[in-house]
């Protein structure tokens, strides 16, 4: 077995990048190969794959072959996870937020009955669907949210009036049923959350 | 528990018999150090496998090796266990109970309509047939080249790849239907209210809230705007008292008749 | 950017074989490759390694590129940890999983004349190469077994047809002959006892 197909397997196999050293190291006492040879057998490599969709590339802390990043926006596809589901509870703390506003974590808490995760809150503030338009004037000084203006636009409102009115408490159950017709049909929401693979 | 054939009457005596003498007076032939046993016993996979071996042991000649020979091996071997108090596996007991019958029934004139009744001893031949094919198939499944052993993939550094985060996608409805649980639930709870200002002032309260973020203050008037007209003029007035009463923010004047202000409560 | 580049990278990033039908996701809607392109495509991509120390493989689940087999004594010096072996019972079990499946635990205690150990079980669940596909219609409802994709993967296998054949009865007829044999001979304590080593 020559010294330049073991180091581009080994190269291959290896989940991190190899360093001179290491990969000297593959070899027993008697066949190790002096660094210049190696050396050379890792030009001759790099030559190779000069026509390939893959390189090998020297890092700091060896060698390894790499995607080549002209192939990145194909590649990319499959490591894209599809995207998660929101929890009902995130879901219930953006419709009170949008029916409540302005409001703090305390409110939203009352209402819901239990409390809101941290969480919750940094993924609403991330998506920018919820700011912080001030703050209470309570011990702890809690940050108000409410909702944004892109929110109404990734649920295509002009505003907030545009969201579906909702019924006192003595109506829900009324307008519940009249609801669920419609809402089932449609799908979303109620029933599972699972994506089947 | 195994189920390893019909129902067999209890080991015979030959076991009762060796267990009672202390282990010094056991024959010499039988003498074997009990850590040797103990790898012994561990070496088989069971009562089938040891059979086995004790068959493949003498397969120099066929015609001198008949069931009696086996099962008095076999049989002694469980002995052993049993005088050394080993931990042994039922099956181990219950295939000395079968050979023991197996070996009886030969010592026995043969019926003459053998098919009637099943044969113990054929059946133990297949199951030992059978056992041996699949004990071959995993001897084979062991050398077969496989991964982390014989079969490496290849790793290549992805780094260079860019990965676009998804977001999860949300139907409005979603949202609505959340709320009406949160509303439903709220109720089933307590007597919580629920303030039910119409959206418009809701929306225009945070957007008070938000200009006053930057500023110190605003002048009272700047909070309306002509276009909206009287409707518009309401609302942002409700919206204002609102955020007083929830003390969000406070309503200041100077001096008597000159400019009101609005400004977040801050200390 | 042409598709054998792209499938070329794409089977390189993945950390698991791809099937044809996750190579085509790859590409979007209007430029995805019809099956055959594709297998053309991962043909040639196969023929242009045939002179490197990797290969093209088709496994159960898909393809993928692995080290040559003639290198791995090279390569394995890279991983610290030797690799698994696996005691008889689990490879027994395994096998006769494989081979008779689908079956009970009850079936694979038959075969093999002891118990199954629930230890045994769990490690091929755990490691994916068994799962339950059923349940028997018989007091208790006992698991049916049957062996996995990634079974055949890790055994670098496309179908259980790759399996070795099952020694038949026939070449296992010498157990049969022996106990055959005529009661007559063999008295007690005639053979000597040996111990295997």
């Amino acid at each position: 077995m020559d010294i330049k197909e073991i180091i581009e397997a080994t190269l291959f196999a290896a989940d991190r990048p190899l360093s001179i050293t290491q990969l000297q190291n593959i070899f027993g006492d008697m066949e190790r190969p002096e660094r210049p040879e190696l050396v050379s057998a890792l030009t001759a490599i790099a030559n190779d794959y000069q026509e390939r969709p893959i390189q090998l590339q020297e890092v700091a802390s060896g060698y390894r072959f790499q995607i080549r990043e002209e192939l990145s926006p194909w590649v990319s596809k499959l490591f894209e996870e599809r995207p998660p589901k929101f929890s009902r509870a995130l879901l219930e703390t953006l419709a009170i937020i949008a029916y409540q506003q302005p409001l703090t974590r305390g409110d939203i808490e009352q209402i819901r009955g239990v409390s809101v995760s941290t969480n919750i809150i940094r993924t609403l503030l991330d998506r920018e669907w919820v700011r912080v338009v001030g703050h209470k004037e309570v011990p702890g000084r809690p940050a108000v949210y409410a909702t944004t203006r892109q929110f109404l636009d990734y649920f295509n409102l002009k505003s907030l009036d545009e969201l579906p009115p909702l019924p006192s408490i003595s109506e829900v159950e009324d307008v519940a049923e009249l609801m669920q017709a419609p809402m089932d049909a449609a799908g979303p929401g109620e029933q599972n959350d699972e994506i089947p693979s | 528990m195994n189920d390893i054939g019909e129902p067999r009457e209890p080991p015979p005596e030959p076991i009762a018999v060796v267990k009672g003498e202390p282990l010094s007076v056991a024959p010499d032939d039988l003498f074997i150090p009990p850590d040797a046993l103990e790898v012994f016993l561990e070496a088989f996979e069971g009562p089938l496998d040891l059979l086995l071996y004790l068959i493949k042991r003498q397969n120099i000649d066929i015609l001198d090796i008949p069931v009696a020979s086996i099962t008095h091996q076999y049989v002694r071997y469980i002995e052993m266990m049993n005088v050394l108090r080993m931990e042994l596996a039922a099956e181990y007991l219950v295939m000395a109970a079968m050979l023991t019958e197996i070996k009886s029934r030969f010592l026995l004139p043969r019926p003459v309509d053998t098919e009637e009744e099943d044969d113990p001893h054929a059946e133990l031949v297949r199951r030992l047939q059978e056992y041996e094919c699949f004990k071959k198939a995993s001897e084979a499944l062991d050398v077969m080249p496989r991964s982390e052993r014989d079969i490496f993939e290849v790793n290549v550094g992805t780094e260079t790849i860019k990965v676009e985060r998804k977001e999860p996608d949300v139907d409005l409805k979603e949202v609505v239907i959340a709320f009406r649980e949160v509303l439903r639930r709220a109720e089933q709870v307590s007597h919580h209210h629920i303030q039910r200002e119409p959206l418009s002032v809701r929306e225009r309260m945070a957007n008070i809230l938000d200009r006053l973020q930057s500023v110190a203050q605003l002048p009272f008037s700047d909070l309306f705007n002509r276009k909206e007209g009287r409707q518009g003029a309401v609302v942002s007035l409700l919206a204002i008292l609102e955020l007083c009463k929830d003390g969000l923010i406070e309503i200041t004047q100077s001096e008597p008749l000159t400019a009101l202000h609005v400004r977040p409560l801050t200390s």
